[in-house]
């Protein structure tokens, strides 16, 4: 009787579950439906809060009449969390995120014929891995760049040229040691920075990919991050906690986002980035839309928007990331510039190993240790495992 | 034998633990009135009042605040019905499974607020209910009963059972029993466990993370700022202005209880 | 006339609520059926439904790539909790709040006992409003308030710079688990403020069973030759221990269960209920969390067991 | 007609039969004393009379009307609680007029019939003070007022004078007896003080393990009790155990004989021996040890008293020793 009560219960959820979402994509763009909700990275949405001189929400508003509200996610994890529960339109995903998203039909196909600034994409982004799935689209690309070494100008006398840093003690130029001193992101995708480090200083390795480790590549780089735990007081899961961190905690080096180091250095505190020599890994967010989206029209009209208005070029400055659309460095319609695009990573494309999901059948290597592992054992190590 | 007076030992123990109670709160209000507005610089490096002004003309926070006390008020009204209900039941009878209701009650307090958070966000899931001011106020009036009830059975138990039967006695039914003998002489006991379920309601942010959806209570606002913040000197006002808002009720619930032997957070 | 006025009485008795009123009379499980019918429909429904609910879900499992839920019976979910980091968490937890427990009776005991038996007049108020403003005093803001002290830049440096003990303060930090870098990423800070925050949540049980130990048995442990120090070994503190084992529920349970203290301040490692939280909204993978979520409502159960044969309940 | 009839009436709480089949019948107009140790049902059988309590089985009925199903508020009978039972957050005056007015009356008119109820307990003057301004025997006066007000036909007293000191108890016996004379009030009390019983009471019931053991007037209980149960507990008379007195008067039922009434003589049909003595000042107390059964005898002042260990001879008129029922 009761496994009977259990297996009803259990069968209408997941009845309820698989009606949902149909794959069809929009042929045509309708009456916009007044709002919009999007899942985005903190910073990717501005309206003028933080500094009035940011904003290209109003400007769409008005134009649109959809309201937009956004919740700030601060992990690829929370993203993919958030979208499963469903009830937002749009999500600024991350490599790591989109193509769990679209295998978990949370996202629905893109008619690219919809959106008429399309063709000013950027070329490398148009039918990137991450977005684009057996020549189907899932989204728009939003905006890229590199995780940058952070760091305090007091602290190191001259840019800091490799990612040791933040891996292994060494005694900084103010005479200190970094121990307790660094950060590190607290997402299981920081397991990456730590084997394209060794990709670098460990080539007998034989890594390929930093997201597509054999079981002992993935030893090796949790090793590392062992080593670094040491080194770590407390791991960086939210930019604002970061900026808090390194003007009331003696911070002194992370890897970081371009975000976090303009928003420092508007404040006047003492920091710079870099890209150092290994390389870094980088993100590149699509804006996909929820294979249930209540506002597919609103949700149709942003894609356009944040291709065509002046907001590719005003949120590479704010973010410091390089636009989709390589014209908005140089047209003029928002802040940004050729120098800036250049100074954001614009050239470095190629280097940039952009965040993309661990799977176990990987293409590099014969087999992968898989997301879920790098979920948990990442947890471990800040545990101290 | 003790003597009458304490040994010296003992008050620079008990003044030093209130002493550890009270400053970092004090701190705060010294926070509300300071210049600098990026760093937690100590000392003030100078006062200003200037941020209850920016405060004031903030949309989000009236919005955070008009939502806590929507949710706490209406909590509260729930939670006085529920408390009340279940205290009259407990304390004017004996049946079976009494122990077992009056667990029910507690519970909602003794186990920690993630599992009710938690609990309470998958059963909304499962039954695809929407996030909204109802999924916060169903999750904080079901923790705000114990407080009423605490309150009221304490009453109860100390009002004489043979007040009830006088007034059926001389001739009044039932109803006219309740508005005319037990509801005088509980309510102060109600408005004491409505005063402190509102202020704990008001205060809540462990469940009201999970049953919260988009939408901000005062308290959620502040998390938000604490681990992202915008303006710190608003959210410095703000806590200030968290800490004597919630301090009414309680001082409230002190003058109606005083001289009474209820210990009115009891429960908490 | 005594007869007519008693059926005056009578008869202006019968409205609808006076016809309710007589069947109630009639019936008193009727009453007792409906003043208990709402209460335990609401938590029998919404609480008890969703720990049910959370139960379930704790027996399900998740798809790791796409971060779906199977729907299917496993017991998989719970072998995940003792993986070695996950078992750390549980064991992390359970030591911090049997510190934070031992640390808060400790500092509640004096101020407790002091209200209990010396506070008279003006002064019992004083402490009594004294333990209460922090204990309603808003969560977060407390919270806020030990980041401003702890925070390396902090009024705690600042304090002992001005006293020329910073380097107590260093050389605390330099030892190894409680040490950090500051205190504010350490566990001696997560621990501060987590009795902090619970210690007045031991104070009034404490100080109410105190209050029930009536003085003349004071007098009489000590007119048996008691010394103070004996009265209060073998008579005060074993009358005290209900209170203390009924406050240390709170305090228990309340660090058992948050996830916002160590998330502000301490050392990135996880407590069970950050797992709770980020298993759930970051990493959506419900089920473990509502595996993890089960962990404390075992502890709790076993806890409220041994607390209600020490005869805690009485001292709530 | 009688006032309040019992018929087989019982009260089980679970496997407790707090009243067990009692039968009795109240008449109108009288003193009626309901007397037994604690637990004896008595009061459970005053609480199914105001309708407190239903009844498990048989029938109540006041003034003929069945009230199995009225409850208290319907019934025309008030009750003085035993802790008096005054409304806290009323004053003295609303108290007293709390019955007249749930029955509808006007402020003023029920003010006035208060203020006069008021008067008639002495108590003129006290409308407007609290109840926890009063001392105990003014609250009691309070409670008998707020009864009275409503001119029942049967006034209910649970231990009316439990909480009173001696000298107030004594006071309020006169005074009770006294107002159920003048108004003509059925007033049924119960109390478990024998003596209060027999001063007040028109007539007595003893109660003991939820049945009624005797009935009779205040004479009959005390000098007639029908069982030994009755002889010990009213009055502490000497029970004589059924063998002793089958060899005194060859009926082999036990027999009572009241401590006044047992004389000391030279010779006498029983011989015991002393085992204690105290002074009462009117009377010595004076214990025996007669084949196996205590004794206890009252003796005159001026009587010859006897040392402890003596031997003496007892003896008694015909006609005080009283044969009972064997049994309870």
């Amino acid at each position: 009787m009761k496994q009977t009560f259990i297996t009803a219960v259990v069968s209408s959820i997941t009845a309820a579950s698989v009606a949902t979402g149909s794959l069809a994509q929009m042929t045509e763009i309708g009456e916009g439906e007044g709002e919009l909700s999007i899942v985005a990275w903190a910073g990717y949405i501005e309206r003028g809060e933080t500094d009035p001189a940011f904003d290209w929400v109003t400007k769409f508003e008005e134009e649109t009449g959809c309201m937009v509200s956004v919740k700030t996610a601060n992990t690829s994890d929370e993203m993919v969390a958030l979208m499963n529960e469903g009830g937002f339109d749009l999500v600024t995903a991350s490599g790591d995120a989109s193509l769990r998203m679209i295998a978990g039909k949370r996202v629905q196909p893109i008619n690219i014929d919809l959106i008429p600034s399309w063709d000013a994409v950027d070329d490398r982004l148009k039918d990137a891995p991450w977005h684009t799935v057996d020549g189907v689209h899932y989204g728009t690309p939003y905006m890229w760049g590199p995780n940058v070494l952070m760091y305090n100008t007091e602290a190191f006398a001259e840019a800091p040229t490799s990612w040791s840093v933040v891996f292994e003690e060494t005694t900084l130029s103010d005479g200190q040691s970094n121990a307790g001193r660094v950060q590190a992101y607290d997402g299981p995708i920081h397991i990456a920075d730590a084997a394209n480090y060794l990709m670098h200083h460990q080539p007998d390795l034989g890594i390929k990919d930093p997201y597509e480790l054999t079981q002992d590549q993935y030893n090796a780089a949790l090793d590392l991050l062992r080593q670094q735990r040491e080194l770590v007081s407390r791991y960086w899961h939210d930019a604002f906690i970061q900026i808090d961190d390194f003007k009331n905690e003696g911070m002194v080096a992370s890897g970081s986002w371009p975000f976090q180091v303009n928003l420092l250095q508007a404040d006047d505190v003492k920091v710079a980035s870099v890209i150092p020599e290994e390389g870094a890994t980088g993100w590149a967010d699509t804006t996909m839309l929820h294979a249930d989206a209540e506002h597919p029209n609103c949700a149709y009209k942003w894609m356009e928007h944040q291709l065509s208005s002046n907001l590719q070029s005003d949120l590479s400055v704010w973010f410091g990331a390089v636009p989709s659309v390589p014209s908005a460095c140089t047209d003029g319609r928002g802040m940004q510039t050729q120098e800036g695009c250049d100074a954001n990573g614009l050239a470095q494309f190629d280097q940039i190993k952009f965040w993309k999901t661990p799977v176990a059948q990987c293409e590099s290597q014969d087999e992968c240790v898989p997301y879920y592992r790098w979920v948990s054992d990442y947890i471990g190590v800040i545990g101290g495992r | 034998m003790l003597s009458d007076r304490a040994p010296l030992s003992l008050k620079i123990a008990a003044a030093a633990g209130l002493l550890f109670l009270h400053l970092p709160i004090l701190l705060i209000f010294a926070y509300a009135f300071t210049t600098e507005e990026k760093s937690f610089a100590w000392p003030p490096p100078g006062l200003t009042l200037k941020w209850f002004a920016v405060t004031w003309n903030r949309p989000d926070v009236w919005e955070a605040l008009s939502l806590s006390v929507k949710v706490a008020s209406i909590s509260t009204v729930i939670a006085m019905f529920l408390g009340t209900l279940c205290a009259a039941a407990v304390s004017r009878t004996r049946f079976f499974g009494r122990e077992t209701v009056s667990l029910l009650v507690i519970l909602p307090i003794a186990l920690p607020g993630v599992v009710t958070g938690i609990a309470l966000r998958s059963a909304f899931s499962i039954a695809d209910i929407p996030f909204s001011t109802w999924t916060i106020i169903l999750g904080h009036a079901t923790f705000c009963v114990v407080i009423v009830y605490n309150n009221a059975v304490a009453r109860f138990r100390r009002t004489s059972g043979s007040l009830i039967e006088a007034s059926m006695d001389l001739g009044a039914n039932m109803f006219q029993t309740l508005r005319h003998v037990i509801l005088p002489n509980i309510a102060t006991a109600l408005v004491v466990g409505g005063m402190l379920a509102f202020a704990l309601s008001f205060d809540e942010v462990i469940v009201t993370t999970f049953t919260a959806g988009q939408q901000q209570t005062l308290p959620i606002w502040m998390l938000e700022e604490l681990v992202r913040p915008r303006e710190r000197p608003v959210t410095n006002v703000v806590a200030m202005v968290v800490v004597l808002v919630t301090m009414l009720p309680i001082l409230g619930a002190y003058y109606l209880t005083r001289g009474t032997d209820q210990v009115a957070g009891q429960g908490k | 006339m005594a007869q007519t006025d008693a059926s005056l009485v009578q008869s202006r008795n019968e409205g609808l609520g006076a016809r309710l009123s007589d069947t109630l009379w009639r019936r008193p499980s009727l009453l007792l059926f409906l003043l208990l019918l709402p209460p335990v429909l609401w938590l029998g429904i919404i609480y008890l439904g969703s720990l049910f609910a959370l139960l379930l879900q704790s027996f399900f499992s998740i798809d790791h790539f796409t971060g779906m839920i199977n729907y299917e019976f496993t017991l998989r979910t719970y072998a995940e909790l003792f993986t070695p980091a996950n078992f750390d968490i549980i064991l992390r937890t359970v030591l911090m709040a049997a510190c934070t427990t031992v640390a808060s009776a400790i500092i509640a005991f004096p101020i407790a006992f002091y209200a209990a038996r010396y506070a008279k007049g003006r002064w019992r108020a004083v402490f009594y409003l004294g333990i209460m403003m922090p204990l309603w005093s808003s969560y977060l803001v407390k919270i806020y308030a030990w980041k401003l002290i702890l925070a390396k830049e902090g009024i705690l440096t600042w304090a002992l710079e001005g006293l020329h003990l910073n380097w107590l303060l260093d050389a605390y930090l330099s030892l190894p688990v409680v040490g950090g870098n500051s205190l504010s990423v350490s566990v001696t800070g997560t621990f501060i403020v987590f009795v902090y925050v619970w210690m007045p949540f031991m104070i009034l049980p404490i100080q109410a069973a105190l209050e029930r130990v009536p003085t003349s048995m004071l007098e009489a442990s000590g007119d048996l030759g008691a010394r103070p120090g004996q009265t209060f070994r073998h008579v005060l503190f074993p009358l005290a221990l209900p209170g203390v084992v009924a406050g240390s529920i709170f305090t228990f349970s309340l660090t058992l269960g948050d996830y916002i203290i160590p998330q502000i301040i301490g050392t990135s490692r996880l407590f069970i209920g950050q797992a709770v939280y980020q298993h759930q909204g970051i990493a959506g993978n419900i089920p473990l969390a509502a595996a993890f979520a089960v962990v404390p409502i075992v502890i709790m159960g076993f806890y409220l067991w041994g607390a209600k044969r020490m005869g805690a309940f009485d001292a709530l | 007609m009688s006032a309040v009839v019992f018929d087989h009436v019982s009260r089980h709480f679970g496997a407790v039969r707090a009243v067990d089949g009692v039968s009795l019948a109240i008449e109108e107009g009288e003193f009626f004393a309901m007397l037994g140790p604690s637990g004896s049902g008595k009061t459970t059988c005053l609480r199914l009379i105001a309708g407190f309590e239903r009844p498990t089985g048989g029938d109540i009925r006041i003034f003929g009307e069945q009230v199995a199903d009225l409850p208290p508020y319907k019934r025309h009978v008030n009750t003085v609680f035993q802790d008096y039972a005054l409304f806290p957050h009323l004053n003295v005056r609303d108290n007293v007029a709390y019955g007249l007015m749930i029955a509808g009356q006007g402020k003023k008119q029920r003010h006035k019939a208060a203020d006069e109820a008021l008067e008639m307990v002495r108590l003129g003057g006290y409308g407007a003070r609290k109840p926890s301004e009063l001392s105990g025997g003014q609250r009691q006066r309070v409670a008998l007022a707020r009864a009275l007000v409503n001119k029942p036909r049967v006034l209910l007293l649970d231990e009316p004078l439990g909480a009173l000191d001696l000298k107030l108890r004594e006071q309020m016996q006169e005074e009770l007896k006294g107002l159920q004379r003048q108004l003509g009030i059925t007033f049924v009390f119960v109390t478990h003080d024998q003596g209060e019983a027999l001063s007040m009471a028109d007539r007595v019931a003893v109660f003991n393990d939820g049945k009624i053991i005797q009935v009779g007037a205040p004479e009959d209980i005390y000098f007639r009790p029908d069982v030994p149960f009755v002889a010990d507990f009213v009055g502490s008379s000497n029970v004589l155990p059924a063998d002793l007195v089958a060899r005194l008067t060859g009926q082999s039922r036990p027999a009572a004989i009241r401590p006044e009434r047992l004389k000391l003589a030279e010779t006498g049909p029983l011989s015991a021996q002393v085992i204690g003595l105290s002074f009462l000042g009117l009377t010595t107390r004076v214990s025996f040890q007669a084949e196996g059964t205590r004794l206890t005898a009252l003796l005159p002042q001026d009587a010859p008293r006897p040392a402890k260990g003596d031997t003496v001879a007892l003896t008694w008129a015909e006609d005080d020793l009283h044969l009972m029922r064997a049994g309870a």
